[in-house]
């Protein structure tokens, strides 16, 4: 440590997140090293991983510092002119950068890109500054301050209190007050001579959220310091990290994390010379869904089958092994050290009166800048999805989004002017949730979105209760039955009555929200369940059994002049006609397979 | 490996901030351009990069953003610099040689005084992109 | 001269060590020569059987006699010896009870004979020529001493008036025998002079506590403790079974004692008693174990009646 | 003297509780033996020292049972034990001094094997009227025998 | 103390009274499925979701495991509750429709059938986690457990196959409310108590009825508790808290002048002769099992019953069974005979079926026995003198069927007969106690060839044993009635007590002393003594014998290689006097 720090004159800051490392970021920071080697700059220019930009659409990425220049969808092929051109010569390349969708120039600098722009950074803070895997540069970002800090100048009362007055609540998803749970563990009494438990619930079990993945790649040291800080504040010695073992780059680069901070002593017996003991565990789970779910997760780590219990009592009553136990989600422990490094009032600055702070959201689906975001509450829909997200492809229309995961709700369009808090979000009928943002267009059924998300908690449901193991099941086969076009209107009752007492009665958060896409869309879209029950139409054509396929004869003949691909495709003969002359659908053999319809070339082939 | 304490914490930050500051362009009192187009490169513009790199790591100086960029348009005079100071005109500098890089390095970037005699001219296009 | 003691030493069936062992007692040989008139010692002085033939009856004060009775002269001198002296000591284990020349008393006459002359590798005897009593050679007749079936102790052949054991007897105890001799104090006849009349063990001064063996050891098997008892360590020893008087010289040198010094007073049967007591101290309740542990003693025989076979109450083996 | 006439004798000893209870039993139950066995009461077969058994044979006995409780039923808890360890070594030290194993035995007898005592004893008889007399004096005698012949012995060079 | 509002009614209960303790309390009936008292809540069914308003805020509970609150209002039947409960009824319904407890509570909430898929009609298991949470937190065997999720979510052993987990306790089965779950032996059967034919037995039970003191007591072999070290559901439930699982037998030493050995005996195993059929077939009964019958405490009251619950019309009883026999035991075990007739007695008195009786001899020895004799031939029980040979239920003629076929040779009659009964009686013979060795090696006593105990002298001392100070009473020393017991018994007392009262000890003048004279310190004899009689004097260097303790074994004698211990009586000098003497005998 003693040795001077070498000075190198450019940083080139790969992504290296999961998204970027499937779009090969390794081979694309080989070739930038293979390359500056050849070029001799390897004296001169510095290779960097960090953790994820966010950006994921568009990786992999890079970011060259100084100066802030956003290159995407790199390949290896780019890398020697790049290297060449704009480390050796000083001159960018501007065909490597971000050029929005309908506009023509590339945008160089990324601070000046809209998805970057809109976005204020707090969990995120060190996203694609620092390489997750060097501890000394989390430090250099004033790492660990904060925990100094809360071990050295802080009571636990005080961590608490300013907790408590910066308004953070809990990120997993139902929002609960992060200081008054803390409290609540610090003062229930533990039964094993004052054993207090501190867990971080990395079981991100949305598959279409990631940004505790993210975090946790990008920046886990920032976890660790938050886990810290709880555990002064409720007098823990032990904590757990549990991570789903889906996670691999997260794993590894947490476990280096922990490593790095024992062997500085910032784990560990005596931390930073405080007198405080504290170490983590990490704990891989396998996956269930359910096991996001506290109780759950809980019975998980303590090894047994992961299923809920009831609630009370609460796991910061009786939690791990019985004893009291604060479970925090990742992005509530990355906020932490901000909070107490910044002040609670810097923080309750930000977002709305009841929701203070940002929120990380994975914006997915049929949008243009599909990404990691992180927004203050209170930012309306439209500005992640049309300033941040960059609208809707194709320029289609927007219909809804499906916030919270799997058993969130649908928002319409209607309500795309909705500030995104926790109150609204349930007020709406959706939840915060995972963070999860699917955005749909116009193309999206929306009773086939419900059976869609139904079909995954249904088989995600532990079966433990009624409600949910056998009701998830009904639900799902009545939807199945709509979308099928065999429903009846008998169907629709029992389908709401269903929602709304498994709603109602069933044991675990994963059960009373299951019902929230059906019940959502039943409130927002109901004249599209009419239509495919009364009419047996799917209007987004995406209920394929509920679709007429037919040949218009004079494009076929006109266009295609009788192409014949239609005929020779279908796998029950109800195509007929020759090459050359009009084809023709035998509705009777059709088994509604699409195959016509998408082999197509002259868009002969139409839905009805 | 020592355990750390708060002091710890401190110092690793004081060493690292040359990083900080270049990453997050963080304050610093001066930008040095080398120009480095084909005719830069051609006349000994990587010697210049070469012998800042050095003076700055050996004189550990950590405000100092290094950078880059293509042909100056004044191919003749060239290897060129130019030194920007926080706040100040850029001043451009021309037929450079290590040492005479290295005096400005001294005079002007550490010392505010401008050397004259290497001098093209004070003030210039505009070379920065951010 | 005639205040004199008139003394004779013979050697029989015995190895020598007991002639050595007068010499033992050192200096003191002086205070024996001036007190004594040595009128028989075939080892150190020309002496011929007719010389004491031609003594009249107890004409000598004391006979030394060592060895045992093997053959037909040892007899004779002993039945000789005891005519001409008023004292006849069995000096020494050979004398006193039969000792290592005993141990022929496990083989037969001839087993022994064609072993020495015509078994042992070194041996060439083509024509199994075996001795003979009487030879005759041109000079004339020679003759050879019988040898027995049997050795016997010297006290089985005539009449012994005192014994003094060991192999060989210590020097001090040679002395007190002579000094008693010399001085007249005389113990009653048949006395065992120059031993004690308990056993090794009171002289011994090993730690003793409780004998339970789990197994027997023979000494060259384990590195013996030289502070605990042998027969605690299951390293066969004969004290337990032996008269004292020795000093316990083989103890002190860490070698269990082997019975020299013959039966302690009341035992019949020296063996015997040791061989009850071996039997006795197998620590275990399981009969396989103790046939097993007892089973693994190599030659009883040879612990027991190492020195003492010929005057056990079986004397000898029955030997076919 | 030829087997079927020789009748040997025999010194048994017999522990009070066991053998010598069974043997009673073997008595007063009418049961028939063998009479060459002359018993001699013991408290507890762990009294026998060798001593004895050296003594009988010396002074003429053919042969000599030790008979006690089985093992574990010893009235002194463990006195037969060491019976067993004594008589397993006196058996391999007098197999050295050339007395047939057959001679001297160990058995177990309880009170209630009046039967087993019947059937020890017509064993030990019978086998030791195979093996003949022991006549141990005699062995210890012939010695002067075969020294007049050993005299008389013919020059055979 | 809580104020709760039931359904209207105001009650006042403890602090952690769940709802449903509450309810039923105020006798409302709340339905449960996954609901035991001795587990814990699993709130899994949800069928007993109420509606609970604390403070305004309203909510649907499960009313298992919530707990009440100050001021809880509850509405165990509002509409919201009702229509969960019927939907997750309704929908178990279609899960398992096979399980009756659903099907009830279907009635009473008036739902007849489900509208939902039905996927085995035969299904019974409502995964209500009963099995598995006894398995779990009561047995601690944990030897099935739920798996898979969701809709493929069902009741096993890991990997499905027969776990070695298990204990076999059928708790599991006990606790399942519909029946789902069968216990199957390793040959297929089902388990059911049926093989103790006398009742089913449970860990926790009276001995007998006539037991003194009469209280139950744990059966640890078949304790739970005793295997996994958990359930204590017994605890749980006595509301004495008369159960401790933690008490161990103890094991008293206590001073005594003298021992009186009463160990009884065993009766013969019938089942060693198989010929007899006795565990193979049903209605051959031991004569202890007959008595059972008998008894007004048993199974059936006192009644004289086939297994199938039929009087019986024809009863045969067999003597000698295990006696008087080369195969098993020689000895006439004395009381057979009386108490078969005394059976025979019972079996005319009771049922008045046909009694024969299958004899070798008659052994009426006693007082009055012979005229019992002579009065059941008056009753009409047919004496056959004959050993039965065999007991059969393969019939060879049409009157033989259905019933248990006696084959004996009447040797009366001199020949073979074949005599169908309803019901054969055998009369067990008696045998020495199984342990009667270890007894006996523990108190120095002998056992006769047949394994009773052996008294000193059959005429001199037959309540004597070989070991001073202790006697036999009873059948241990050989089998005999109870009038014989009781007067042996009493002669062993008065023996005792006049032992016990002479308060002091003659020894015989046997002991050993050790000559110091002699003693080399070996310490040979030290360890020798049984009976630690044998000290070692540091002082003098010597070993010394406690006279007192010593009981002249002579083993240390033997032993000691100085020749220092002596024996009084036993010397050396008069062993071998005692040699020569019995070897001077020509």
């Amino acid at each position: 440590m003693e040795e001077k720090e070498k000075a190198y004159r450019l940083h080139l800051m790969v992504c290296a997140g999961t998204g970027c490392v499937s779009n090969h970021a390794f081979e694309i920071k080989g070739a930038l090293e293979k390359e500056i080697k050849k070029q001799s700059l390897e004296n001169e220019v510095l290779v960097v991983t960090t953790g994820c930009n966010g950006f994921c659409e568009r990786g992999p990425l890079l970011v060259v510092q100084p100066g802030n220049i956003f290159y995407q969808q790199l390949t290896e092929k780019d890398i020697p002119h790049l290297v060449e051109e704009h480390f050796l010569k000083g001159r960018p390349v501007q065909k490597l950068m971000y050029t929005p969708p309908k506009e023509k120039t590339p945008i160089p600098v990324l601070s000046d890109i809209d998805f970057f722009k809109g976005q204020v950074l707090i969990a995120l803070r060190n996203r694609g500054l620092i390489d997750p895997e060097k501890i000394e540069e989390y430090i250099a970002r004033d790492g660990y301050t904060a925990m100094a800090k809360a071990l050295n100048e802080m009571t636990p009362e005080g961590i608490i209190e300013e907790i408590k007055k910066s308004g953070l609540r809990g990120r997993g998803g139902a929002g609960f007050p992060t200081g008054v749970k803390w409290e609540y563990v610090r003062n229930a009494p533990s039964t094993n001579g004052g054993v207090k438990y501190l867990v971080c619930n990395g079981d991100e079990g949305d598959p279409g959220a990631f940004m505790d993945r993210s975090i946790l790649e990008a920046d886990p040291h920032s976890v660790i310091e938050g886990m810290v800080i709880g555990a002064k504040a409720i007098g823990a010695s032990e904590g757990f990290v549990y991570v789903r073992n889906e996670y691999p780059l997260a794993l590894s680069r947490l476990n280096l994390a922990l490593k790095q901070a024992r062997e500085y002593g910032l784990l560990g017996k005596d931390i930073l010379g405080s007198g405080f003991n504290f170490d983590i565990k990490v704990h891989r789970g396998a996956g269930a869904f359910v096991c996001g779910e506290e109780t759950a997760l809980l019975h998980s780590l303590e090894g047994r089958l992961g299923e809920p219990r009831p609630r009370p009592p609460y796991p910061a009553e009786k939690g791990l092994r019985d004893q009291p136990t604060c479970i925090n989600n990742v992005e509530t422990w990355a906020n932490v050290p901000v909070i107490i490094s910044r002040g609670a009032n810097w923080y309750s600055s930000i977002g709305t009166k009841t929701s203070k702070g940002t929120k990380v959201f994975s914006l997915v689906g049929k949008i243009n800048n599909t990404g990691l975001v992180e927004v203050p509450m209170g930012i309306s829909l439209k500005e992640i999805i049309y300033n941040i997200g960059g609208g809707i492809p194709e320029g289609k229309e927007f219909k809804a989004v499906q916030t919270g995961g799997p058993s969130g709700g649908c928002i319409p369009k209607e309500k795309i002017d909705l500030p995104i808090d926790f109150e609204s979000l349930t007020e709406a009928g959706s939840m915060m949730g995972s963070g999860g943002m699917v955005v749909m267009d116009e193309d999206t059924c929306m009773v086939d979105v419900a059976r869609y998300f139904l079909s995954f908690t249904q088989d995600e449901s532990c079966g433990k209760c009624t409600p949910c193991r056998e009701g998830t099941k009904a639900m799902l086969s009545i939807l199945t039955r709509i979308t099928e076009g065999k429903g009846t209107e008998g169907d629709l009752v029992l389908l709401r009555d269903l929602a709304e007492s498994i709603k109602d009665s069933a044991l675990c958060g994963l059960g009373n929200t299951a019902p929230n896409p059906v019940l959502t869309t039943m409130q927002y879209f109901m004249e599209e369940y009419e239509t495919h029950i009364k009419d047996k139409k799917c209007p987004a054509r995406v209920c394929r059994q509920l679709n007429t396929y037919i040949v218009d004869e004079n494009t076929c003949v006109k266009d295609g002049r009788g192409c014949d691909l239609c005929k020779r495709n279908c796998a029950t003969d109800a195509i007929l006609g020759e090459k050359g002359k009009a084809h023709r659908v035998v509705q009777e053999k059709c088994i509604k397979c699409g195959v016509c319809y998408d082999v197509c070339n002259f868009n002969a082939v139409k839905i009805e | 490996m020592p355990k750390l304490t708060v002091e710890d914490l401190k110092k690793i930050r004081e060493k690292t901030r040359r990083t900080t500051m270049l990453r997050e362009g963080g304050e610093h009192r001066a930008k040095i351009t080398v120009h480095m187009g084909t005719c830069g490169i051609a006349s000994g513009a990587r010697d210049i990069m070469n012998a800042l790199i050095k003076e700055i790591e050996a004189r550990d100086i950590t405000d100092v953003i290094l950078t880059n960029s293509g042909c100056a348009g004044l191919c003749s005079r060239e290897p060129m610099a130019t030194v920007e100071m926080a706040g100040k005109a850029p001043v451009k500098y021309v037929d450079l040689t290590a040492e005479k890089i290295k005096e400005v390095l001294e005079k002007h970037v550490l010392g505010g005084k401008i050397v004259e005699s290497y001098a093209l001219g004070i003030g210039s296009e505009k070379t920065d992109l951010s | 001269m005639s205040e004199k003691l008139k003394i004779g030493l013979y050697w029989a069936a015995s190895c020598g060590g007991c002639e050595i062992a007068v010499l033992e007692i050192k200096e003191k040989i002086l205070d024996v020569a001036a007190a004594c008139d040595i009128l028989f010692w075939p080892v150190a002085l020309d002496f011929k059987y007719k010389d004491v033939e031609a003594m009249p009856d107890k004409h000598m004060d004391v006979v030394l006699f060592n060895g045992a009775i093997r053959t037909s002269e040892q007899e004779h001198l002993a039945k000789l010896l005891r005519q001409k002296c008023k004292v006849l000591v069995a000096y020494g284990s050979c004398a006193s009870e039969g000792c290592i020349p005993g141990l022929a008393n496990l083989y037969s006459r001839q087993s022994i004979l064609d072993r020495v002359f015509k078994e042992t590798p070194s041996t060439d005897n083509p024509n199994g020529t075996m001795p003979q009593l009487k030879v005759k050679v041109d000079e004339g007749e020679l003759c050879l001493p019988e040898f027995y079936e049997r050795v016997d102790t010297l006290a089985q052949t005539v009449d012994v008036d005192y014994f003094v054991p060991g192999c060989p007897p210590v020097a001090d105890q040679t002395w007190a025998a002579l000094e008693a001799i010399v001085s007249g104090k005389l113990p009653p006849k048949g006395s065992i002079v120059g031993a004690g009349e308990k056993t090794v063990c009171d002289d011994c001064e090993r730690k003793r506590e409780e004998k339970k063996i789990k197994k027997f050891y023979r000494p060259w098997e384990i590195i013996a403790d030289n502070e605990k008892c042998f027969l605690e360590q299951g390293i066969i020893c004969a004290g337990p079974a032996t008269r004292d008087g020795c000093g316990t010289p083989c103890i002190k040198g860490n070698m269990p004692c082997r019975g020299c010094y013959g039966p302690p007073p009341e035992v019949v049967d020296q063996g015997a008693k040791l061989l009850s007591a071996l039997g006795s101290i197998v620590d275990s309740t399981d009969p396989d174990e103790i046939q097993r542990v007892v089973g693994e003693i190599v030659d009883p025989v040879g612990y027991c009646y190492r020195f003492g076979l010929p005057n056990s109450m079986l004397r000898r083996a029955k030997v076919g | 003297m030829d087997s079927a006439n020789f009748e040997p004798r025999i010194v048994g000893f017999l522990c009070r509780w066991c053998s010598y209870t069974g043997a009673d039993l073997a008595g007063t139950s009418r049961m028939k033996y063998p009479p060459n066995l002359v018993p001699i009461r013991v408290m507890c077969s762990g009294r026998v020292d060798p001593t004895f058994v050296i003594k009988a044979l010396k002074e003429g006995a053919d042969g000599v049972l030790i008979a006690g409780c089985h093992p574990g039923d010893c009235h002194y808890t463990s006195g037969n034990f060491r019976t067993l360890g004594r008589y397993t070594l006196l058996q391999i030290m007098l197999e050295q001094l050339g007395v047939e194993k057959g001679r001297v035995k160990l058995e177990w007898v309880s009170a209630s094997e009046g039967d087993k005592w019947a059937r020890v004893v017509k064993e030990i008889t019978e086998e030791v009227r195979k093996l003949g007399a022991l006549n141990w004096d005699g062995v210890v005698e012939q010695t002067k025998q075969e020294v007049a012949e050993c005299a008389d012995e013919k020059v055979k060079i | 103390m809580v104020n709760v509002t039931l359904d209207g009614k105001k009650i006042q209960v403890e602090e952690g009274t769940t709802i449903l303790q509450a309810a039923d309390k105020l006798d409302v009936k709340i339905p449960t499925l996954c609901y035991h008292p001795l587990l814990d809540p699993y709130a899994a069914c949800r069928v007993c979701v109420v509606e609970a308003s604390v403070k305004g805020k309203t909510d649907l509970v499960t009313s298992c495991n919530t707990k009440v609150l100050e001021g809880m209002e509850v509405k165990t039947a509002s509409e919201r509750a009702l229509k969960a409960r019927k939907l997750n009824v309704e929908m178990l319904m279609a899960q398992a429709p096979a399980a009756e407890p659903v099907k009830e509570i279907a009635k009473e909430l008036g739902i007849t059938k489900t509208r939902f898929e039905i996927k085995d009609p035969n299904e019974k298991c409502i995964l209500c986690g009963l099995c598995v949470r006894t398995c779990t937190d009561v047995v601690g065997a944990e030897a099935i457990s739920f798996i898979e999720r969701g809709k493929d979510r069902t009741v096993a052993p890991p990997f499905n196959e027969p776990s070695e987990a298990c204990i076999g306790c059928t708790a599991c089965a006990y606790f399942c409310p519909t029946q789902a779950i069968v216990f199957e032996d390793k040959y297929g059967r089902e388990i059911i108590h049926d093989e103790l034919h006398l009742g089913p037995v449970t860990a926790i039970r009276v001995p007998i009825r006539q037991a003194v003191p009469m209280v139950p007591f744990i059966d640890k072999d078949a304790c739970i508790h005793f295997k996994t070290e958990q359930c204590k559901l017994c605890e749980k439930v006595c509301e004495p808290e008369a159960i401790n699982h933690a008490m161990e037998d103890e094991v008293m030493e206590i001073d005594v002048g003298s021992i009186i050995i009463a160990t009884g005996y065993d009766i013969f195993d019938a089942k060693k002769n198989a010929v007899y059929g006795y565990g193979r077939l049903d209605n051959v009964l031991s004569g202890l099992d007959f008595e059972r019958l008998c008894n007004a405490g048993g199974p059936t009251g006192g009644n004289i019953l086939l297994k199938d619950g039929r009087k019986p019309e024809s009863v045969a009883i067999l003597h000698c069974v295990g006696s008087r026999d080369r195969n098993y035991n020689e000895w006439c075990s004395r009381v057979c005979c009386m108490y078969a007739m005394k059976f025979a007695h019972l079996v005319r008195e009771k049922t008045g079926a046909k009694v024969h009786e299958f004899y070798i001899d008659i052994r009426a020895f006693g007082k009055g026995y012979e005229e019992f004799y002579n009065r059941l031939m008056e009753e009409d029980v047919i004496f056959i003198r004959g050993k039965g040979a065999e007991v059969t239920d393969v019939a060879e003629t049409p009157e033989e069927e259905g019933k248990l076929v006696v084959v004996c040779e009447d040797t009366l009659l001199g020949l073979v007969r074949r005599v169908p009964v309803d019901m054969v009686l055998l009369g067990n013979g008696l045998e020495p106690r199984r342990d009667a060795d270890e007894i006996a090696r523990k108190f120095n006593i002998g056992c006769s060839h047949e394994g009773f105990f052996l008294e000193r002298h059959p005429k001199l001392g037959p309540v004597h044993t070989a070991s001073d100070g202790i006697f036999l009473a009873g059948a241990c020393q050989g089998p005999k009635d109870i009038p014989d017991t009781v007067a042996q018994a009493g002669a062993a007392a008065s023996e005792a007590m006049a032992m016990a009262d002479r308060g002091t000890f003659e020894l015989e003048p046997i002991t050993s002393f050790i000559n110091e004279e002699l003693c080399g310190a070996c310490k040979t004899c030290v360890a020798l003594c049984p009976y630690t009689a044998i000290t070692f004097d540091e002082e003098k260097n010597v070993s010394v014998v406690e006279e007192a303790l010593c009981k002249g074994c002579g083993t240390c004698v033997a032993a000691c290689p100085a020749g220092a211990a002596t024996q009084h009586g036993f010397d050396d000098e008069e062993m071998f006097a005692e040699i020569e003497g019995a070897l001077s005998v020509v």
